[in-house]
């Protein structure tokens, strides 16, 4: 079989795919502009809610990648054309040829420098759920001026759920990352009190609610029923949050010495500029849209033109090596099919 | 001082910086599964008391979280320990013993 | 889908103030007068949201409408794009409107309103003027207002101000011709309409209080609305 | 605190703002509270910066304050509005400067009102016609006079005979600077610097010599809203709102505090009266206060104008301490005099707060 595939993207959703059709026995080009594979997923620490570590799923795909993977790291696109089959054409003039190109450029992490009322990048003690997950790698602990933090909050849907940074959309993923992080940030300090603010908490996956019962029960975390509407700086750089509590509908204020913004997940603008060139359509979230939502969820209007992952809009990490795999299949039958044509 | 018509007012504001927290200690150590609340109501939808007074059980979760302890005090109070709230609540949370165990910490305290 | 509902409808402010709310509380968290009455601006998105017309009956005819102080420190929050600032306006006009207002403390202020800066601003062309800002209405004013009062002309000359004389400039006196205009502007457009209801209701509510009404200033009735505070307004229900 | 990020936000929100030719609109809480203010922006506009500023008597109140204390209708507010727009109009003019935040919150509002909902502009349109024969253009430019003061700081520093630096320490002074609600939180495109961060009063403050001070409660409401003070029974909501203010910016020990409302600044000034004599408690250093300051009479300052020329004689919290702290020269027996330097009696001393007369 000669055929090949385009993936363009080497997060979790490409490498999920490529492993797949490798096994399929279809020939790969699996194209990364970063210098290494494994996209978000390889700055995280350990996932939920096992909390198993992260590299040890990248360590899975990397393996089983297969060697006939055709790689290509630091892959910029210039352009896209069809004429029968793909041709992409690389930065550095390279020219790749396919027969069916997949899309999995996943999301972009919401810049919480626009929540300007959080204080992002202007107070010291704001940090993001990225730069936690980067400092429980580094294993560098967020302290407040070298101490222990007395209090740490955890705010949800930052960037989420918000028509003032113009997304309306759920994130899915940040809640329970919120209720891991709490747990997380509680082990390394005990004695530290933990408040998320949320407005629901969306457990919507397997054993992410008997998480969230153990970060009550085990750990003590506290949450408080709320969108947190502004922060402020004291002298000592802690951070006072103002927030309704909303189980008693009075406002309140609390000083914490770090808080975390949970920041959700945005479309790409480089994932824009490629659907351009295939004309490939956009939802009203700025995520690219499949044939149909549940029936052929790969698929797009462009024939040989596949997505998977979270370039269709937030997910978490099984879901997108689920759909990796899923997507797959579409594309082998979509070669077989087309040989018998041919 | 003069009397301009008009008083300075209280903040309604919870400031948790400066509420009574020590209620709360007291219980996690004496009814832990106090922190398994998850506010859903079920215990103030079938609370007798509640029925026929302004008792709302669930509030007193939230009053104790937020150190407001002179709304406890009141409230409490009015629980009459029938202890349905416990047959219904989904987190298993023992509400019965956990208004026994605030009369004994406000008690134990001198609140 | 309730009556009084769709009379707020066709108030613009009302369509701009109201998509849909998810009871969040980022409003609440930062409104200045949640924090001194027992008052919530999500609840009130809330009942709105509801369209029970009777819920909505109750608070025209309630005290919380009069809480805001349209600060609308709400507006630059909501994650909906709501503005309950807005939906304040809306309501307190509709409860002008059906006499609501005075059925409550707070509503029935609104003739105070009325007989200063709604006057004034037909009197002067100003919505404050200070002659009528008297230390006795005013006592927190201070001492160094009260000597400016008494000296008013003298003072607003030192400060460069044209006070109640020809040309432009600060304080001028206003021409006849434009507040003539003013007054037009009212009377096509509901201004005077809205005076009046005020009123109306007004000098009912007096009635039935068994409070002398009277105009100006100087009655029982105004002293009493401009005065009373039941004390119970940052208080839990 | 990244001052870095703070200047980012601040490049995000740059707006417009007219260079010259502007129309000139009053505030109400200005004339009454502040009248030297007003005068003090228009000489700095026309005679240190040589800029065509007009005014014209027959413009009005916007209605702003029986507007947002609901006596007005919204129908009536926005045909008011659109009369001083064709003031401005049958002027020749289309840059539209108003000294007032209320009347430019709802100028922006009724603005976005028309442009949302064109049916409204149609029916303004025609009951301005019917009731005054009168016809409007949208002004191309609306600002604040802060704006405007902002656009011009640096020329206003070149040519100041102050600077805000503590002449004894020589430190930058300390300020903490108040911004009227609605001169952002409605349309934080409208500030200059947004509605979280607005950068127009902090521009003047740092480029005049000054070091702000951020503090929890700078967001915070002075606490006037409209019926919250208008009528007594509802003032303790207003004084205690302005009170949360200076609790939170105390242990920052702030030289003074600069703001751009015509309402906030006589807020601030009378409620640490008002403070201090139903509490005992005064705020700054000595039982002093903390001055207030409006951005022209800082502006005026800078500048070098007489102290009492600028109306710090009508501010009930003394400037004086500050005045010594810069080192402006002031007649201290020249405080109280009338416009022809007549003898017009004096203030009685407040229980509490200092008072400084040497009459």
């Amino acid at each position: 079989m000669s055929e090949k595939v385009i993936i363009i993207g080497g997060g979790l959703a490409g490498m999920s795919a490529a492993t797949a059709l490798a096994q399929l026995g279809v020939s790969v080009t699996l194209l990364e502009k970063e210098n290494q594979l494994g996209g978000h997923v390889k700055n995280w620490d350990r996932l939920f809610p096992t909390r198993r570590k992260s590299d040890e799923v990248l360590a899975y795909f990397s393996e089983h990648l297969g060697k006939n993977i055709d790689l290509h790291l630091r892959a910029n696109i210039r352009s896209i054309s069809r004429n029968g089959r793909f041709t992409v054409t690389l930065e550095n003039e390279v020219e790749i040829k396919g027969d069916a190109v997949l899309i999995a450029t996943g999301y972009e992490l919401f810049d919480a420098f626009r929540k300007e009322e959080y204080g992002y990048d202007i107070y010291d003690q704001v940090i993001t759920s990225a730069e936690l997950e980067g400092m429980f790698r580094s294993g560098e602990k967020p302290l407040l001026d070298g101490q222990v933090p007395r209090r740490i909050g955890i705010v949800h849907c930052v960037g989420s759920r918000d028509e003032k940074v113009g997304n309306l959309y759920c994130s899915k993923v940040c809640c329970v990352t919120g209720v891991k992080q709490a747990i997380e940030l509680r082990e390394i300090f005990p004695e530290t009190e933990i408040f998320n603010f949320y407005m629901d908490l969306r457990m919507f996956d397997r054993h992410f609610e008997e998480m969230y019962f153990e970060a009550q029960k085990e750990y003590g975390i506290n949450f408080i029923r709320g969108r947190v509407s502004e922060c402020a700086e004291n002298q000592d750089n802690s951070i006072v949050v103002k927030v309704e509590d909303t189980l008693t509908g009075r406002p309140l204020k609390i000083t914490v010495d770090l808080l975390v913004l949970l920041v959700g997940m945005v479309p790409r603008p480089e994932t824009r500029r490629i659907a351009d060139m295939l004309g490939l359509p956009m939802g009203d979230d700025k995520f690219l849209l499949p044939t149909d939502e549940h029936t052929k969820a790969n698929q797009t209007p462009v024939e040989g033109v596949f997505l998977s992952g979270t370039v269709k809009g937030p997910g978490c990490i099984a879901g997108t090596v689920a759909d990796g795999r899923a997507v797959a299949v579409e594309i082998k039958s979509f070669l077989d099919k087309k040989r018998t044509q041919d | 001082m003069k009397n301009f018509g008009y008083t300075l007012q209280p903040d309604r504001q919870i400031d948790f910086d400066r509420n009574e927290r020590r209620v709360l200690d007291y219980l996690k150590e004496w009814e832990p599964s106090v922190n398994q609340c998850v506010a859903c109501g079920s215990c103030t939808a079938t609370c007798s008391a509640g029925q026929f007074s302004d008792f709302n059980i669930r509030s007193v979760q939230t009053f104790l979280r937020r150190g407001e302890v002179n709304k406890l005090k009141t409230e409490i109070r009015k629980c009459m320990f029938c202890g349905k709230c416990q047959l219904v609540c989904p987190r298993g949370v023992n509400m019965r013993n956990l208004i026994l165990s605030l009369h004994n910490a406000i008690e134990r305290l001198g609140i | 889908m309730g009556q009084l509902y769709d009379q707020l409808s066709n108030d613009v402010r009302f369509v701009e103030g109201l998509k849909a709310c998810l009871n969040c509380g980022t409003c609440t968290a930062i409104c200045p007068a949640a924090e001194f009455y027992n008052y919530q601006p999500r609840n009130i998105a809330e009942i709105l949201q509801s369209k029970n017309d009777h819920d909505i009956e109750t608070l025209l005819k309630g005290d919380a409408i009069w809480y805001c102080g349209e600060c609308m420190s709400c507006v630059t929050r909501c994650p909906r794009g709501n503005a309950p600032g807005l939906l304040i306006t809306a309501l307190r006009t509709l409860s002008q409107e059906l006499g609501y207002f005075v059925e409550s403390e707070k509503g029935r202020q609104q003739l105070a309103i009325k007989r200063t800066v709604g006057e004034w601003i037909l009197d002067y062309g100003y919505c404050l003027f200070p002659a009528h800002i008297t230390p006795e209405m005013h006592p927190e004013q201070g001492p160094v207002w009260e000597w400016e009062h008494e000296h008013i002309a003298e003072v607003m000359d030192r400060l460069g101000a044209n006070y109640q004389k020809t040309g432009p400039g600060i304080l001028r006196k206003v021409p006849k011709e434009d507040l003539d205009e003013l007054k037009k502007i009212f009377d096509i457009t509901g201004g005077t309409e809205r005076y009046n209801k005020i009123e109306d209701f007004s000098r009912k509510k007096a009635e039935e209080m068994g409070i002398e009404f009277g105009p100006g200033l100087d009655n029982d009735y105004i002293r009493h609305i401009y005065t009373t505070n039941s004390g119970k307004h940052n208080k839990e229900e | 605190m990244k001052e870095e990020g703070k200047r980012r936000l601040w490049m995000e929100y740059q707006k417009e703002v007219a260079d010259d030719r502007f129309f000139y609109v009053r505030s109400c809480v200005r004339q009454n509270f502040f009248p030297a203010s007003e005068k003090v922006f228009l000489q700095i506009m026309r005679s240190e910066l040589g800029k065509d500023v007009f005014e014209k008597e027959a413009h009005t109140t916007c209605s702003g304050i029986g507007y947002h204390s609901d006596v007005v209708p919204f129908d009536t507010a926005m045909t008011i509005i659109a009369r001083q727009f064709a003031l401005m109009t049958e002027s020749g003019y289309e840059n539209f400067v108003t000294s007032c935040i209320t009347s430019f919150g709802l100028y922006s509002e009724v603005i976005e009102t028309w442009h949302h909902f064109p049916e409204v502009l149609a029916r303004v349109r025609e009951n301005l016609k019917t009731a005054t024969g009168r016809e409007f253009k949208i002004p191309a430019n609306v600002s604040h006079a802060s704006d405007v003061i902002y656009k011009f700081r640096q020329q206003i520093g070149e040519k100041g005979k102050h600077r805000l630096v503590n002449r004894y320490t020589g430190n930058p002074l300390k300020v903490v600077e108040h911004i009227g609600c609605h001169y952002s939180k409605m349309f934080p495109a409208k500030g200059i610097g947004g509605a979280e961060y607005p950068h127009v009063l902090i521009g003047m403050i740092e480029d005049w010599g000054g070091e702000v001070v951020d503090y929890p409660e700078r967001r915070h409401c002075c606490g006037f809203g409209f019926r919250q003070y208008l009528v007594q029974a509802n003032r303790g909501y207003s004084i205690s709102c302005s009170r949360k203010k200076f609790d939170s910016m105390q242990p920052y020990k702030p030289d003074f505090i600069l703001t751009n409302c015509p309402g906030c600044p006589m807020f601030l000034d009378r409620w640490q009266y008002a403070i201090s004599e139903m509490e005992g408690i005064t705020y700054g250093e000595n039982g002093q206060g903390i001055p207030v300051l409006t951005y022209e009479e800082l502006a005026g300052l800078v500048l070098g104008y007489d102290p009492w020329d600028l109306g710090f004689q009508v501010h009930q919290v003394p400037v004086e301490p500050l005045l010594d702290k810069i080192g402006v020269p002031y007649n201290p027996e020249k405080k109280f005099l009338g416009s022809t330097g007549q003898y017009i009696g004096k203030p009685d001393a407040p229980s509490v707060l200092k008072f400084y007369s040497n009459v």
